[in-house]
């Protein structure tokens, strides 16, 4: 039992979890980045969850305000069940008029409240939807251009799908004005947000599923690494989110939890494929066969992190942990970068660019690249100059950079594959991962769909177009009066079930 | 303290009777330690009697002001006693705690130091600190108490604007007023013992006779003595009861001031006291046909030139100078001053013109305006109105280059020495830098030969360059000053009371110098001063200024005229005799 | 009735301040001289790092963590990489104090020339130094330092950069206030009779007058850089890695200071106090040399 | 001029002074590399998806253009709409901006009280031990990483001791003044460090000085007490350096604070416009910048005319 706890949940108390990163908006259809999730998903719910209890991994899709779905033949036609007893918090029932405002704000442009903000932000999922209907009080039908199978997996996420917020109040407040009174039908309500401080809500009395243990939830937004783990130890937040490998064993010393998962989520390093030594597939295959990635996750992760061999993540619903890319085999890398050219007088040589946070790792790779005879050369910046130079201004000599994603979805693959087209990767070159993405995304087989985005998976290796490196398998830490909580084989956590103990 | 009411005794009488108001005996004083060390006060010994007056006069530079600090535990940071003891009322004090020594501070003994321009603190009015010191010497009184006794006092020394004085800050106040005003804080507390530094260099004659007359009444009324030191030998015929003389660190002479002044047994009190200019001393020098020259050097004889009447040429010497409606106005008060702003007119439609090889003086009352007039003449300070001419240029109108160009024809030497010394710079290259500006000399050997020469002509060591400011005395600076602007070899000269920190022995030998140069040089000088016995005695003509305007101006020989302005005779009247 | 000298009388000896001044004396010597021998010293360990330093720098030892002080084969430790603390020490010098020196050389001229030039400007020359100070003074510096780590690229270049803009302004405040003292002072109106020009004036009369709050300001600076570098690390501005760097190595070490490994922090940092306080040291020394008030006469 | 126009003419100044800086802060955010749609959506939208946010948030302008709207915004708008949070930018920024003041405040204390403490002790101590003790501290304290030093504070205080809290501004259940001062004792020693040594040295020297003055031996001279001696009259005569540092201090303090408001996790303005640099978040940078631009702008001026006051001498032509 990952959670130590063994007694009877307990109801009250208020707890403080202290974030990362400063949230976005809290807006269902602006948000981004999991820390936003993490918060918002106690206001706002989608027509379907994932079960975050841990039984399960990959984690099933449960209901949440629809309570059931189901998919035409043809994979474009989806028509949802609507909850009848779920509210807003400010007492407006949850119903398939106020799912279709939601809709009509991602989607038509005709609606006076179309916020195009957020159409950009969901085109990548939306964009296909051709027309939703309300068919009556608790039915939705939602018709796309191509066969969406995986559409009840995609809403249950955090960014770029559709969470449901309550439209009563951009239509009193503006879509802008949303974020300031985020109002969804979530087990808690928004009471107050100082940004860079804290976000605090309270029990929603009304909620229509299962009574929350927690009276009130803050969260702290405390970026400092140092700062958070002390703030943790001191006994002013309950929980914390990114543990830093190096600070695990202390925490534990202590008596703090910080339980075992992976959640789903990647490091991997990607290519600069405007660079043309890194065009050379043998090139990439050598960068792969030189790296030690058991070596790595004990050296610079102190072992709190499993190796990855898969663009998928674990957690992810394609996930396969019998993966394997190119193995371990520094003679091989020797070998296949003498064919593509380079000897000891002329070594391949490419800048590795990182942001400040992946300076060890960077030092670690450039030792490990220098024993197969890669010269690297390190670029350590901001987060703005890295962002800039890592997904629009590369240079010709960069070769690889550092990157860090994922999620529970097999479309994920789609998401991550595109975004290495930031940089420089044409999608044109590799004609056959493009064909069986897009087999996979719009096949209307559902036997068939996870097995296809496993085949786009294995070319996407077997083209050696991304390094996968590692999961983070420690990731949270919660002082020790902490209860009932589960790091699910996802991105985010449940707080409902959460009690705090004396 | 000394009973007021016994009978004067004699010395001998109150040497055994009462204890002496000061002794100083047997004290040495060192600058810097070990190898390094200067001794610049040794043996000194001297003894301060109730209801006299004590002058120590002596070559500058000999000791007299760190004799005087050391009396109250005041020396400089770098200078340390040796050995001595130094007693008031009886009482040892030397090398006394501060906390005791603080007792004795102001009440007992009170001092006025010889530069009083930095004395007052810059932000206080003056008032204020009137008031902190009657505050701390009488602590039983209130404000307006204070305020009353401040204004007595300002008027005692001579302020006429008393009320106006109180309000102002220091840097509002001319030299002499600010010299007052620190006789006035120093002389309040009535104290037994009061050394005056040189207390009355910067002040024209009239206040200069009231000063003494006050000094003189403040310690009689307290039953105290006086000491003073002074370079000038009327203060001393005036004032002293005893006389010491002091040269390189020591008492060379001493005794009642009658006797050593009319039977001098050391040969420096003999050259000091034949260097002593008195009124009308020009005189007769010309009339012998022997050149022009003060006291002891020319015993030395100066192989100087033919009598000076014969350089005078025939007919009338070319202008060098001329100041056309020349004057000088001051915005005073304002916002934040909490004086109302006002326009002042320093220098008031001043015009005349000075003959190139003449010597023009200018006298007039402390504050009268002399030096802003050679400011502007100098070019230091813009006039507001009128014009001055410099061999046919104008110098208001021309260009900042011109003038520039025209600087080494005329120079400046400052009436407050020290602060126009760069504190930073050793003064040898403070000679040579315009040296080497002007091309006077061309490598820096050459330049240090200048330097060398003309410190050599004021009278100091040639290692004397390698000093910085503050390692020297007053008149050692004032000679720093006249021996840069010398340096340049200029036309004009303009001296802003150039020898009235000097004692009289220095001070003949710069009058004899610049009589010197003037005739191998042709120089034309602008002399202010206060003393009127030098002033007769260098200059050809002279003005009076009063309030900023010209009122009189006449040929030197007519100094005694009838014609003479109520102002100039006021002054002549005030001129203090040597016996 | 004056006597005439009494030795041997009632004499006292006064001893006390005296002794203790040439005490005071001798220890400015003797500082100068411990700041110069420091400097020597870590100057010359650093020059000399490739032939002294035990280890490579760069060499990581994953087994090796955090070792402590005094390990035999690693005299001051390792790092949370397992590298040696003391070689990248030696190693890390190179760097930091070509960067802290050229950038607080650079920021002290320019911010005292600046200074200067307004001090003895009229009002319009001086309004416009001076505000222009005010910009670059009311601009946050980390985001000047991001602004200019996106133009010149990351490196030492913007680490110099960086810290020039951010000491500059200060410099020019702090000797302006200086300037302005010197501006009504009788020796500059006598430079001026004397036939000095601006530049002259400024330079030769007026700069040594202001010198010694300078110097003793500049030197000051050179510990306060090399730690502000750390900060710029922190943020990612710096210098790159794998290069060891003072600053970078205390940024890196302050990740981990919470858990208790506060030695690959401290120990940089005590180094970069060392040559601080050595160049504070320097800085006094030579504003004592520079005081004419210390200086005794050489007869 | 007298004073007051004097202090119009420098308020008048402001304007274009800001004017510039509100030109540079957006050239320099705008021409340099980036920007916050990547920032947010590269690693999940192609190219083509990211354009058509970017052209939501009116990013394709030209940028003179974007500059007006922006410059508009901020007297009509409350600085603009944040693009990562979505909000008016003042709106943000207003609490925030408050709680620097709060630290900065706390800051001026610290370094007031200490930094004139220090250098007085150190100053009339003059080459006792009392000053060589003092000014070592002084030394090595402001070679300090204010990171490292937070930390350690942290570490030592919060942690092992456990008599301060670790970050923020008020307790779980928090509120309350005394609450709010406690958090503050960390923070604004960490952020006074380095100003308040600064400033004990310039107290120190400044005294130094004092002492070899001409009137401070004159008023020795009548034997006024040590008290007096520096209470009143060095006191008074280094009252204008002092003043000069303590603004040119809180001024480093308000655009400086930002690493003592990471360590301690203070909600302060520094924070927020470092994670709007981080998020590359124009609006927000520019109306952070602003705002301490013209915080910073007005303290100067501030400290520049009391010192102008405080100078009976000066009198400007
Ligand atoms: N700080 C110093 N360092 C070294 N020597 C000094 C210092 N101050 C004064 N002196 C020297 O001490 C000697 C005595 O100086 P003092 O000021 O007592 O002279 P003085 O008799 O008052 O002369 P004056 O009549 O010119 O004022 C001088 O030779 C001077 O050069
Ligand atoms: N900068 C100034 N601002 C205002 N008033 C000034 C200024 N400089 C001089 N004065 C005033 O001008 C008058 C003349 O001063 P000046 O220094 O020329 O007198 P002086 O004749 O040289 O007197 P002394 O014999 O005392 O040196 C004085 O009343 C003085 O207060
Ligand atoms: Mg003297
Ligand atoms: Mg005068
Ligand atoms: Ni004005």
């Amino acid at each position: 039992d990952q959670n130590g706890g063994t007694g009877e949940p307990v109801a009250g108390g208020d707890f403080v979890s202290a974030l990362y990163l400063e949230p976005l908006a809290l807006d269902p259809h602006r948000q981004g980045y999991w820390e936003t999730y993490r918060v918002s998903r106690n206001l706002f719910e989608g027509l379907t969850k994932e079960d975050t209890s841990g039984e399960t991994d990959p984690t099933e899709i449960l209901p949440s305000l629809a309570t059931e779905w189901s998919v035409d033949d043809s994979g474009t036609v989806w028509d949802f069940t609507l909850r009848d007893d779920a509210t807003f918090h400010d007492g407006t029932p949850f119903d398939a008029e106020a799912l279709d405002k939601n809709v009509r704000r991602i989607s038509d442009e005709s609606y006076e409240f179309y916020d195009e903000k957020s159409a950009a932000n969901l085109a990548v999922w939306f964009g296909g939807l051709i027309s939703g209907e309300v068919v009556d009080d608790t039915h939705y039908r939602f018709t796309f251009d191509k066969p969406f199978l995986g559409f009840p997996r995609i809403l249950a996420q955090s960014m770029a799908t559709l969470n449901i917020g309550n439209p009563a109040v951009w239509e009193e407040y503006g879509n802008d004005g949303f974020a300031e009174h985020p109002d969804g039908t979530g087990p808690y309500t928004f009471v107050s947000r100082t940004t860079g401080d804290r976000i605090v809500l309270e029990k929603n009395e009304d909620y229509w599923g299962d009574e929350p243990n927690l009276d009130s939830l803050t969260f702290r937004i405390i970026p400092n690494n140092q700062t958070r783990l002390a703030a943790l130890l001191s006994g002013e937040v309950d929980q914390i989110s990114y543990v830093q490998p190096d600070d695990v064993d202390t925490l534990e010393e202590q008596g703090f939890q910080v339980p075992e998962g992976t959640g789903a989520s990647l490091l991997y390093l990607s290519f600069n494929f405007r660079n043309p030594d890194i065009k050379d597939e043998r090139v990439r295959q050598a960068l792969i066969h030189g790296l030690d990635r058991e070596k790595l996750t004990a050296e610079v992760y102190n072992g709190y992190a499993q190796p990855q061999y898969s663009f998928q993540p674990p957690g992810n619903e394609a996930y396969d942990p019998e993966a394997r890319d190119f193995e371990y085999d520094p003679e091989k890398a020797e070998e296949l970068l003498a064919e593509a050219g380079y000897t000891a007088d002329k070594p391949l040589s490419f800048t590795i660019v990182i942001d400040v946070a992946n300076q060890n790792a960077a030092e670690w790779l450039q030792a490990q690249y220098k024993e197969i005879g890669v010269e690297t050369e390190i670029v350590s910046l901001d987060r703005t100059s890295y962002i800039a130079r890592a997904y629009s201004d590369a240079e010709p000599t960069d070769g690889l950079t550092f990157d860090e994603y994922g999620g529970s979805y097999a479309e994920w693959l789609y998401q991550g594959y595109n975004g290495l087209t930031a940089k420089g990767l044409d999608t044109a070159d590799f004609p056959e991962i493009s064909a069986a993405l897009d087999a996979a995304l719009t096949t209307d087989d559902e036997s068939q769909r996870i097995p296809l985005w496993q085949a786009a998976e294995k070319l996407v290796r077997e083209n050696a177009v991304v390094i996968p490196i590692a999961n983070l398998t420690r990731y949270y830490a919660l002082s020790p009066d902490v209860e009932g909580f589960v790091w699910p084989a996802t991105n985010w956590y449940d707080l409902t079930s959460v009690w705090i103990d004396g | 303290m000394t009973d007021l009411l016994s009978p004067p005794a004699t010395a001998a009488d109150r040497a055994e009777s009462a204890p002496p108001a000061l002794r100083i005996a047997d004290l040495a004083v060192e600058f810097g330690e070990g190898d390094h060390a200067t001794r610049v006060v040794d043996g000194v010994t001297l003894e301060l009697h109730a209801g006299r007056t004590f002058a120590l006069v002596g070559e500058s530079g000999s000791g007299k002001s760190i004799t005087a600090s050391t009396v109250l535990g005041l020396l400089p940071r770098d200078a340390h006693v040796v050995s001595g003891s130094i007693t008031v009322g009886g009482e040892e004090i030397a090398g006394a705690s501060e906390a005791r020594l603080r007792r004795y501070r102001g009440s007992h003994v009170g001092m006025i130091f010889q530069n009083p321009l930095a004395s007052l603190d810059p932000s206080f009015r003056i008032g204020s600190q009137l008031r902190e010191i009657i505050a701390h010497h009488r602590p039983d009184t209130r404000r307006p108490q204070q305020d009353d006794i401040a204004l007595t006092w300002l008027e005692n020394v001579g302020i006429t604007d008393a009320e106006r004085v109180l309000k102002s800050y220091p840097h509002e106040l001319s030299g002499g007023m600010r010299q007052r005003v620190m006789i006035a804080l120093a002389s309040l507390s009535q104290p037994a013992v009061l050394i005056a530094d040189e207390p009355t260099t910067a002040l024209d004659a009239v206040i200069q006779k009231q000063i003494l007359d006050l000094l003189q009444t403040v310690v009689k009324e307290s039953g105290g003595a006086l000491l003073i030191i002074t370079h000038d030998f009327g203060v001393v015929s005036y004032v002293a009861d005893d006389i010491a003389v002091m040269k390189d660190g020591r008492i060379v002479e001493t005794g009642e001031r009658r006797v050593v002044l009319q039977n001098p047994q050391h040969d420096y009190t003999r050259t000091l006291i034949a260097a002593v200019p008195g009124i009308g001393a020009r005189f007769p020098l010309e009339a012998a046909g022997l050149p022009v020259r003060l006291g002891a050097a020319v015993e030395a004889g100066t192989d100087a030139v033919s009598p000076r009447t014969a350089v005078e040429p025939a007919d009338a010497p070319p202008t060098l100078l001329r100041l056309d409606g020349v004057s000088r106005e001051f915005h005073v008060g304002g916002i934040g001053t909490g004086v109302t702003r006002r326009v002042f007119r320093a220098v008031d439609d001043v015009s005349f013109d000075v003959a190139r090889g003449e010597v023009f003086g200018l006298i007039g009352a402390s504050g009268s305006g002399k030096s802003t007039l050679a400011r502007v003449i100098g070019g230091l300070l813009p006039a507001t109105g009128g014009r001055v001419e410099f061999d046919g240029v104008d110098l208001t109108a021309a260009s900042a280059n011109r003038v520039r160009a025209l600087r080494p024809r005329f120079q400046f030497i400052f009436q407050d020495a020290s602060s126009s010394l760069n504190p930073r710079i050793p003064v040898g290259e403070q000679i040579a830098r315009p040296v080497r500006r002007f091309g006077k000399a061309t490598g820096a050997s050459e330049a240090r030969a200048t330097v060398a020469r003309v410190l050599d002509l004021v009278g100091l060591p040639a290692d004397y360059a390698r000093r910085y400011p503050h390692e020297l005395s007053g008149g050692q600076r004032q000679r720093i000053g006249i021996a840069r602007a010398l340096a340049l070899e200029p036309e004009l000269l303009i001296l802003d009371e150039p020898t009235s920190a000097l004692d009289v022995s220095t001070q003949a030998t710069i009058i004899n110098l610049l009589l010197d140069l003037r005739e191998q040089l042709d120089l034309t000088y602008l002399f202010i001063g206060h003393n009127l016995s030098i002033i007769e005695f260098v200059c050809d003509r002279i003005g009076v200024l009063d309030a900023g305007r010209l009122v009189d101006l006449f040929p030197a020989r007519e100094l005694f005229s009838d014609e003479r302005d109520q102002v100039t005779r006021t002054l002549l009247d005030a001129i203090l005799p040597v016996e | 009735m004056v006597l005439q000298t009494a030795k041997g009388e009632a004499l006292t000896i006064v001893r006390g301040p005296r002794a203790r001044r040439r005490r005071s004396s001798r220890r400015i010597h003797g500082q100068l001289a411990l700041a110069v021998a420091l400097l020597v010293l870590i100057v010359g360990a650093t020059l000399l790092a490739p032939w002294i330093a035990p280890h490579d720098p760069l060499a990581a030892d994953g087994a090796l963590k955090y070792l402590p002080v005094g390990s035999p084969d690693h005299l001051l430790g390792t790092d949370e990489q397992g590298r040696d603390i003391l070689s990248r020490l030696l190693y890390g010098g190179q760097t930091s104090l070509l960067i802290a020196i050229a950038a607080v050389a650079a920021s002290t001229v320019l911010g005292s020339v600046l200074a200067l030039i307004a001090g003895f400007s009229n009002d319009n020359i001086a309004g416009v130094i001076m505000r222009t100070i005010d910009i670059l003074f009311a601009f946050p510096v980390i985001i000047a330092a991001v602004a200019l780590a996106a133009i010149l690229g990351p490196g030492t270049t913007v680490v110099i950069a960086a810290i020039v803009f951010s000491a500059t302004p200060y410099v020019a405040r702090i000797v302006f206030a200086e300037v302005k003292l010197q501006r009504g002072k009788d020796y500059v109106e006598a430079a001026l009779s004397l036939g000095a020009g601006f530049w002259s004036v400024l330079f030769r009369e007026v700069l040594p007058n202001v010198a010694a709050p300078i110097f003793i300001y500049a030197s000051g600076l050179v510990g306060i850089m090399i730690v502000f570098s750390s900060s710029l690390s922190a943020l990612g501005i710096g210098v790159q890695p794998p290069t060891p760097d003072w600053g970078r190595m205390i940024s890196e070490g302050a990740k981990v200071i919470i858990s208790g490994n506060i030695v690959p922090a401290l120990l940089p940092g005590l180094v970069v106090l060392l040559v601080a306080l050595a160049f504070n040291w320097l800085g006094d020394g030579l504003r004592d040399v520079l005081d004419p008030h210390r200086r005794r006469i050489r007869s | 001029m007298g004073t007051l126009k004097h202090v119009l003419l420098r308020l008048v100044n402001l304007v274009p002074v800001l004017l510039i800086v509100s030109v540079l802060t957006f050239a320099i955010g705008h021409l340099t590399q980036g920007d916050p749609i990547e920032a947010q959506y590269a690693r999940t939208h192609t190219p083509e998806q990211i354009e058509a946010i970017r052209v939501a948030y009116g990013l394709d302008l030209p940028l003179w253009e974007q500059y007006l709207r922006w410059l508009r915004s901020l007297f009509v708008e409350g600085g603009g709409l944040s693009i990562v949070q979505n909000q008016p930018v003042f709106a943000i920024l207003w609490p925030n901006f408050l709680n620097t003041l709060i630290l900065t405040a706390a800051g001026v204390v610290v370094c007031a009280v200490f930094g004139i403490l220090i250098g007085t002790l150190a100053g009339t101590g003059h080459g006792r031990l009392i000053d060589r003790a003092s000014m070592f501290i002084v030394q090595v304290g402001s070679n300090l990483s204010v990171y490292w030093f937070g930390l350690v504070l942290i570490w030592i205080f919060a942690l092992q001791l456990q008599w301060l809290p670790v970050s923020g501004m008020y307790s779980r259940r928090g509120g309350g003044f005394g609450d709010l001062l406690l958090h503050l004792i960390l923070p604004s020693i960490s952020a006074a460090l380095i100003s308040m040594l600064v400033l004990a040295r310039f107290t120190r020297i400044g005294i130094i000085q004092e002492r070899q003055s001409d009137h401070f031996r004159t008023f020795r001279s009548q034997g006024i007490g040590p008290i007096r001696l520096y209470g009143r009259h060095v006191g008074r005569n280094i009252l204008p350096p002092v003043v000069n540092i303590i603004g040119l201090e809180i001024g480093t303090l308000i655009t400086g604070v930002v690493f003592v408001e990471s360590v301690f996790n203070w909600p302060g303005i520094g924070t927020q416009v470092l994670n709007a640099v981080n998020g590359k978040d124009y609006p927000l940078i520019q109306g952070g910048v602003v705002l301490v631009a013209l915080c910073y702008l007005v303290v100067n001026l501030a400290t520049d005319v009391t010192v102008d006051v405080l100078n009976p001498r000066l009198k400007r032509t």
